[in-house]
């Protein structure tokens, strides 16, 4: 996959594309910033001390009544929009990044079991994508939302209502890797580096991992970053119906929720200023997304 | 839509002429969070389906605008002489939606029905041994021991026709199936009950043959679910729907703001406390204390009242709208002890000393819950409090639950510390006093909100005093013994009364009822 | 094809039986229902006993078996919280899903997949590029932002459409529609556009990458060669062999819909099941939740049966067997 | 008269890395019923030049210079919408697989009214009724209901009769055909090379044949123009340029053509030489690669014999109990072949060759039959454990080198493999060391060990898998079609390896090929399929010379080779 990006002709189409390059700087920032959130931002949105219900609502800093400690503003707790954010924008990316690269292991994993054996393998393997088909997203997440809730106690479920919401996540698009995976096996398996390995008597296992997968890594790292954008997203939605992260753990998604209640009442920024970030991001890893999906598809160079 | 078809022609025939006879059609639409789930007025005993049928259902007695009781299909009713009960002299001439007769029969009737298993009301009357019908429009309730309240706790039993029901096979409340009447309804109430789509919309017209007069102009209400905020107060700034309630705190201004509408604001009956676990042996979310729950010391629970600033959260999470409380019931209760009207001041200081005592200098952490949709701001108002107990050395985890899953953890005593809004449902002093105060006792259903299982033996000895008590005098000093108990140990920690927020346009004329009962009638459409 | 007909037909029994299974055992996790059922003075026996009598208390495997027997029966239970038989809820609000489905559908496919052609035959024009990334903004922006922005603009703002619920509908049998009247489109536009809007840019997306490659295949370059006009070539040869992965993918979609008509139905009030399965939630409603997610993955199993069936209209290889 | 002229015609790729020129001063002209022949390798720019003719240059090329007329008409100062009502009109073309170049969900009918109703005021019922006779005209029976068939439901042969019917409908004055057989069977290539001549002959059309076989340039092209790099090497009279090449490279060309009527002992390649297995001098690495190879006196040829093998594969499911009849890829074939002899499997496509290969490998399991190796039983497929010596006595040379390589990793890893998998070399640094010696015994550079495979050419590649096959240290080695994707100058190259491996290891050989030619060049006894079935075997002067089955006669005779005299002269 590496070597794939390593080509020249990678970074030079790269330069050619002022949008990818924007996402990819946007990207940068934005990651960049989640993950410095502890170093960078002002106050830490968890830790009830380091703010004040006193500076509650301020407006952004150039709005009458705004402080300029407070550059766009705060919401209603007093907490500062911009460190919110950061540490939104951080939990939000290691759910969308965490359930992305379970479903990809698991998605990838079973497609190409069920490629490379066929048989009832496949024939199990896309039967239960069906019915996780069937299923859309939403309730894909209540449902293992609802099995943490039975099956662990009250205390442990709370702590872990991420892993659990990221577990929701994953499995309503490992379908989509599986799929992918499948279809891309199925044609590497009679290429003939393959079959010579199989010839030469490989376990399938190697086969598979040694051999098929780097080779269908490609389509593969398309859909993981547009699958990070879904994640990312569909955190946003659940958490927006009030499925998702309570609001002591604010996502963005959390955070465009809790807005939500502000939106006629004059405070915009409490819902825009996340929600303008949630979209500058998805769009980036969106942009990003196509700008590999072209590379990878050299008919369309 | 589809309830038409239920219907009796003749029904159809009565509404038709009402909507003949009234000049100018008034036609209101509003909206509030939640459908109510049934039309059966016994089957479930929830706010939206009590409320909302007081419009079609009558009780023996009903509520003012300030909560009073009045007559209503009673005219009076007095103690009986000799045993413990109360007589009810029925209103004669009534007649039901859909032309039946009211007797005493059909008291009976909805007494057996509300206190039969299937029925969702069958705890008020836990005190009746006997129900007896004395003439065509004479009752006796026989209570087990004087019961100055009983009129009182019977405001929303609401009255159906025996021979409506029996007809349609709703003799008793449903449980898991629906019936008749649960989509149905054929009171006596001022509305008759036109249409019912269950979570859509629900029709009200205007009862020709509605024995009161105090009524205002609406010809048809149309009421209407919305369960998202915004949404709700998108419809009515675009003039869609005249009336919603509630709306968030937050948007307040913009509606006073706004040309053509306003918001009705008013104080609830719900008191809004922290509790704690008062017999629970150790701290469930500790890191630095084990072993030993601290909350068990009067002190600590005192930090705990000094070091909440009731003040600024009211200012900024409640943008002003609430009152703070240093009772279980709000001012203007009945039993509202005017003797303790004080509640501990904010003071980190003395907060921090009173920790220092109990021997927790440097605080300790817990677990506070919470809901995140039950109360106003409720979520927003824990961490607020939570950052403010920070301040003294409490550290509080706070976990935050829909209200769906909230009763069964704390009934599991899965708590350290939590959030509670009570609501007195008989508007007086002792409803709380013996949910909240008295230690738990399921035999005799006492205690059963006190998740704490907070027990003190004056209180449990004064609560069927205050019960039996005839005499006001008396019986306030009770309560206010109580009161004074209950302080003095800082049971729990009110923090401030509910607000209601209800916004409407401008030409809607309309009564707001502390209990937050909507009344169509006292709507007036200029 | 007969074949291929009855194997997804038995694929199909076989989803459906995962499902029920998956949404039983599901939605006996979800919350306590009993005190949601009951009110604030209920007490502690009283719920047992109902507990009892729901047949909470029974066996997984019982619970289940009574779950299946009674759907097979067409019997779909009642609502824990209304006391309503769940079919007939559902069935009263399948109309005003399957509206508003539908006509998102129609308008993601009116709209994307002209938009779609049209920047697929001109990828390096500006309008093409303008509408490329506009398409990128539309599927990152979460759905109901969407919702409530055109809520705020045409509701509240413009004051032309109504901002929430189903109006102006005429029945039809048990059938309520919206279709029928200019009353009932008022109602229905807002959140039509707003569901449509992702299905639109997706649409979009998948015709332009699928036209893209059809158009660089031999046969149109022989069609190309072959002096056949340009509109016969894109839309007599390119557009039918453009649609066969795309009607795969639309078929797919479906589940999208379903999932964001639960938000759409939430921001705007619309009575459709997706509401109704949010309100159940909200109240732990058991039967209703359940038969809500069996009645889903039913229209899902549905609806590819169906674009399999539209194969084979299209596809004349699946048609008719090798001859000579 | 001039039909079509081709003048000074250069055309340009723009890329980031400045201006790829594809075609440089091209000339040439085509009279009416002419066909003329534009040959030569990958690269050379042969299809580019008629891209440029009929207007379809693919993105970004664009004709730099130069002329282009078609009878009086300027093809370069025609308007996009003029150039394109020309197509199809005036010139038609055809392309190289029929599997594709048909829209596969609209009838041959529609295409074929679409087609005329395009460029002439027709009537549908009168363009249907021309169609009918094409159809007829070009070798279809029955066309009056074929017509309403879909592509799919034609064989490939004549699925490219369709396709000339829908180059020729329109009467064009000129045919660009583009590899018209390439994908076709040697019988139906024939069929279709002799309905060109005589569409060339009886209705006058020219006809510019792209193609890189010879034999079909020398079969039915008039002229025939020589490309290399883009340039014109020679052009002339067919029979001229192929039979007596003025130019250097027409004629090392020329020498790399395996001729069907003898064997040659090896190509003459220019330039051969530095490394390879013939030069491996002791100084060499590849003398250590030698060494190592036959070392261990595993030295000792080994034979392969199958007995009565049967494959069938599974029908497709019809119905809930009834399935098709099984496909039999491989019906009862016996056959051995001698150690350290080489066995040359010919047949034409679907005849089983590749099958069999997979059944000796390992990877298809039969229905019955026996195999051994070296006089030993060899277990099939799943009973062959997987560290069963077989598997690493027998290795195969696969046909494409661009798919046979993991593009993923580079050559040392791909080479080191067998080496790690066998348990042949455990050390690290020794397996690289023998890699690095194979190449150089293989023919390529030290340098090449750290490159990925997309780094070499088609012939490079094919060096590489002979060099992983080697480091196997096989005895039994099966090349399935392993120069048919090669260029014929590289063909030549790569045969001489095999030929000198063979012998110097004592390899055993199964040579598996569709072309004739090739495996004369190599085989010492010959195996003819088709069908799964096994026609006839023997040594391969008598297969070639007196051939016994009708079938065998056939594709002798339908191969197409430039005449044996053309050369003598």
């Amino acid at each position: 996959m590496l070597d794939y990006i390593r080509r020249r002709e990678g970074l030079w189409l790269f330069t050619r594309s002022p949008a990818a390059m924007i996402a990819a700087l946007a990207t940068v920032v934005i990651v960049g910033g989640a993950l410095l959130a502890p170093w960078i931002a002002a106050s830490n949105p968890y830790d009830l001390s380091t703010f004040s219900l006193i500076d509650g609502l301020k407006p952004p800093a150039w709005l009458p009544g705004g402080d300029p400690e407070f550059l766009l503003g705060t919401d209603d707790q007093g907490r500062d929009m911009i460190s919110s954010i950061l540490y939104g924008a951080r939990l939000s990316l290691l759910i969308g990044l965490m359930a992305m690269l379970i479903a990809t292991l698991l998605g990838v994993g079973l497609g190409l079991l069920a490629g490379y054996f066929g048989g009832w393998v496949d024939a199990v393997v896309m039967r239960v994508a069906d019915v996780q088909l069937a299923l859309p997203a939403i309730l894909t997440a209540l449902l293992i939302d609802g099995i943490a809730r039975g099956v662990l106690p009250t205390a442990l479920h709370q702590e872990l209502r991420v892993p659990v919401l990221t577990l929701a996540i994953a499995l309503s698009l490992w379908v989509n890797f599986a799929r992918t995976a499948r279809a891309s096996v199925m044609v590497e398996k009679n290429k003939e580096y393959v079959q010579a390995a199989m010839m030469q008597g490989q376990h399938p296992l190697r086969v598979m991992g040694v051999h098929i997968l780097p080779n269908i890594l490609g389509p593969l790292l398309v859909i993981m970053t547009v699958d990070l954008a879904s994640a990312i997203l569909l955190e946003a939605t659940l958490s927006f119906l009030g499925i998702g992260l309570p609001a002591d753990s604010p996502s963005l998604g959390t955070l465009i929720r809790i807005g939500m209640g502000f939106l006629l009442s004059g405070e915009w920024w409490i819902l825009w200023v996340p929600t303008a970030f949630l979209v500058a991001l998805v769009v980036s890893i969106n942009i990003l997304g196509d700008f590999l999906r072209d590379l990878f598809n050299p008919r369309l160079r | 839509m589809r309830i038409q078809r239920h219907f009796r022609p003749a029904l159809c025939a009565t509404m038709a002429l009402g909507m003949a006879g009234t000049a100018a059609a008034e036609t209101f639409r509003w909206a509030s969070v939640t459908d109510p789930q049934t039309m059966d007025p016994h089957a479930v005993n929830a706010a939206p389906v009590t409320s909302f049928l007081n419009n079609v259902y009558e009780g023996l007695v009903r509520r003012d605008g300030d909560l009073a009781i009045e007559p209503s299909l009673a005219t009076a009713w007095e103690p009986l002489e000799g045993e413990d009960g109360w007589r009810f002299t029925l209103r004669e001439g009534v007649t039901y939606h859909d032309g039946a007769e009211f007797t005493a029969e059909d008291v009976r009737f909805s007494y057996e029905r509300a206190a039969s298993e299937e029925s969702d009301v069958r705890s008020w009357f836990a005190p009746v041994t006997e129900f007896r019908v004395v003439d065509d429009y004479t009752v006796e309730f026989v209570t087990d021991g004087p019961n100055p309240l009983f009129p009182e706790s019977i405001a929303n039993f609401l009255i159906m026709d025996s021979g409506w029901a029996e007809t349609n096979g709703a003799e008793r409340p449903s449980r898991d199936a629906e019936n008749f009447a649960t989509r149905n309804a054929n009171g006596t109430g001022p509305y008759v009950l036109a249409s019912r789509d269950p979570g859509v919309e629900t029709r009200l017209t205007p009862f020709d043959g509605w024995w009161g007069e105090d009524r205002g102009n609406v010809t048809e209400g149309i009421f209407t679910p919305i369960g998202n905020p915004s949404t709700g107060l998108a419809a009515l700034l675009s003039g869609e729907i005249d009336f919603i309630e509630p709306i968030p705190i937050q948007d307040v201004a913009r509606v006073e703001n706004q040309d053509g509408f306003k918001v009705i604001q008013g104080l609830e009956t719900r008191v809004i406390m922290f509790g704690f676990g008062h017999d629970h042996e150790a701290l469930l979310y500790s890191d630095d204390v084990s072993g030993e729950n601290p909350f068990t010391d009067p002190q600590v629970r005192l930090a705990v009242a000094h070091a909440i600033d009731v003040d600024t959260i009211n200012r900024v999470v409640m943008r002003g709208t609430v009152e703070p409380a240093g009772q279980l019931v709000p001012e203007g209760i009945s039993g509202y002890s005017e003797a303790h009207a004080g509640r501990p001041a904010y003071d980190p200081e003395q907060a921090r000393a009173l920790l220092a005592e109990a021997g927790y200098p440097e605080g300790f952490s817990f677990g506070l819950k919470c809901t995140n949709d039950r109360y106003i701001n409720d979520e927003a108002v824990c961490r607020a409090a939570a950052s403010m107990l920070a301040e003294v050395g409490l550290d509080a985890e706070l976990t935050t639950v829909p209200v769906r899953n909230y009763w069964e953890q704390l009934r599991a005593d899965d708590y350290d510390m939590y959030l509670l809004g009570w609501s007195p449902g008989t508007f007086d002093h002792e409803h709380p006093i013996r949910f909240l105060m008295h230690t738990q006792d399921d035999e005799a259903k006492l205690g059963s909100w006190n998740f704490g299982n907070f027990s003190n033996d004056r209180v449990d000895e004064l609560l069927p005093m205050i019960q039996n008590e005839l005499d006001p005098q008396a019986r306030q000093e009770m309560i206010d013994e109580v009161v004074a108990i209950m302080q003095e140990e800082t049971a729990y920690v009110p923090l401030y009364t509910e607000p209601l927020i209800w916004a409407a346009k401008e030409n809607v004329d309309l009564t707001q009822r502390a209990d937050n009962f909507f009344m169509l009638r006292w709507v007036t459409v200029e | 094809m007969a074949w291929f007909l009855i194997k997804r037909l038995a694929q199909s029994v076989l989803v459906m039986v995962a499902v029920a299974f998956l949404a039983f055992s599901l939605f006996r996790f979800v919350g306590d229902p009993v005190s949601q059922m009951t009110g604030v003075e209920t007490s502690v026996e009283d719920r047992e006993r109902l507990r009892e009598e729901l047949g909470l208390n029974d066996p997984f495997a019982l619970q289940f078996l009574r779950f299946t027997g009674d759907l097979l029966q067409g019997d779909f239970g009642y609502s824990y919280r209304t006391r309503q038989p769940v079919g007939e809820m559902i069935l009263d609000r399948l109309p005003a899903t399957i509206e508003l489905g539908v006509v998102a559908l129609l308008i993601s496919l009116v709209v994307g997949i002209p938009a779609g052609i049209y920047t697929a035959l001109r990828p390096k024009g500006v309008t093409s590029q303008s509408v490329l990334l506009l398409t990128l903004v539309g599927v990152s922006i979460p759905t109901f932002v969407i919702g409530i922005m055109l809520i705020f603009t045409f509701g509240v703002w413009l004051n032309w459409l109504p901002t929430f619920g189903r109006g102006g509908t005429v029945e039809i049998g048990w059938w309520e529609s919206s279709l029928l009247r200019p009353e009932g489109w008022r109602f229905l536009i807002l959140p039509a556009l707003t569901l449509g809007v992702y299905q639109l840019t997706l649409t979009m997306r998948l015709v332009r990458a699928e036209m893209m490659e059809v158009m660089r295949s031999d046969h149109i370059r022989f069609a190309t060669a072959r002096g056949v006009p340009w509109r016969r070539l894109h839309f007599r040869h390119a557009l039918p062999n453009t649609m066969i992965p795309v009607i795969t993918i639309i078929g797919l979609q479906f589940g999208g819909v379903i999932a964001f008509s639960i938000v759409t139905e939430s921001v705007f009030q619309w009575p459709g099941m997706g509401l109704l399965f949010l309100e159940s939630i909200r109240f732990v409603d058991i039967p209703v939740m359940s038969v809500y997610l069996v009645v889903i993955a039913f229209f899902f199993v549905v609806v590819n049966l169906a674009v399999d069936l539209l194969y084979v209209a299209i596809d004349p290889r699946l048609r008719v067997r090798e001859a000579a | 008269m001039t039909l079509l002229s081709v003048e000074d015609l250069t055309v340009r790729f723009p890329s980031r890395f400045g201006e790829l020129t594809a075609v440089e001063g091209v000339s040439l002209s085509i009279g009416p019923g002419e066909i003329h022949g534009l040959v030569g390798e990958s690269g050379a720019g042969k299809s580019t030049i008629g891209a440029a003719v009929i207007g379809l240059l693919p993105h970004p090329g664009y004709v730099a210079e130069g002329r282009l007329r078609l009878g009086e008409t300027d093809l370069r100062a025609l308007s996009p919408r003029a150039a394109h009502r020309l197509r199809g009109d005036r010139i038609s073309m055809i392309f190289q697989d029929p599997q594709t170049s048909l829209d596969p969900l609209m009838t041959v009918e529609e295409q074929l009214i679409e087609t005329m109703q395009a460029h002439s005021d027709i009537s549908r019922r009168a363009a249907r009724e021309r169609a009918v006779d094409l159809l007829e005209e070009i070798g279809i029976r029955d066309a009056e209901s074929r017509i309403s068939s879909y592509p799919h439901q034609f064989s490939g042969g004549m699925r490219q009769r369709v396709v000339i019917a829908l180059a020729l409908c329109t009467d064009p004055e000129l045919i660009i055909a583009d590899e018209p057989t390439t994908a076709l069977d040697v019988a139906v290539q024939s069929q279709v090379l002799a309905l060109i001549r005589r569409l060339a002959d009886e209705r006058g059309i020219g006809f510019l044949l792209i193609t890189h076989d010879i034999g079909v340039i020398a079969q039915v092209a008039d002229r025939v123009t020589v490309l290399r790099g883009g340039k014109v090497m020679e052009s002339g009279a067919t029979r001229q340029v192929l039979g007596q090449p003025a130019h250097d490279y027409t004629r090392d060309l020329m020498d790399s053509v395996p001729p069907i009527d003898r064997r040659l002992e090896r190509f003459r390649v220019p330039g051969e030489g530095g490394g390879g297995a013939r030069h491996a001098q002791d100084d060499r690495p590849a003398a250590q690669a030698r060494r190592w190879l036959t070392a261990e006196g595993e030295t000792e040829p080994v034979g392969l014999s199958l007995d009565e093998v049967t494959v069938r594969f599974a029908g497709a499911r019809r119905g809930l109990w009834t399935r098709e009849a099984p496909f039999v890829a491989l019906d009862g074939v016996s056959l051995s072949v001698r150690p350290g002899s080489v066995l040359g499997l010919v047949g034409e496509s679907g005849s089983g060759k590749s099958t069999l290969a997979k059944v000796i490998t390992g990877l298809v399991s039969p229905a019955s039959g026996q195999m051994s190796l070296g006089g030993e039983a060899l277990p099939a497929a799943k009973a062959r454990p997987r560290g069963h010596a077989a598997r690493r006595l027998i290795q195969m040379i696969f046909q494409d080198p661009f798919s046979s390589l993991n593009a993923r990793h580079d050559v040392g890893r791909i080479l080191g493999e067998p080496l790690w998998l066998y348990g042949l070399e455990p050390d690290a640094k020794r397996r690289r060391a023998l890699s690095a010696a194979m190449l150089d015994l293989v023919g390529l550079p030290a340098d090449a060990i750290d490159k990925y495979p997309h780094q070499f050419s088609g012939g490079q590649r094919q060096r590489i898998a002979i060099a992983r096959a080697l480091l196997a240290r096989p005895r039994f080695l099966i090349c399935d079609e392993p120069t048919s994707a090669l260029d014929v100058s590289i063909q030549a190259q790569v045969l001489n390896l095999l030929k000198d491996l063979q012998s110097l290891f004592g390899l055993t050989v199964l040579f598996i090929s569709h072309d004739l030619a090739v495996v004369r060049q190599l085989a010492d006894e010959v195996a003819v399929m088709q069908s799964g079935k096994l026609v006839e075997a023997g040594p391969t002067d008598q297969i070639f010379e007196r051939p016994r089955a009708d079938y065998t006669r056939d594709l002798l005779r339908l191969t197409p080779v430039m005449p044996a005299e053309w050369r003598a002269a």
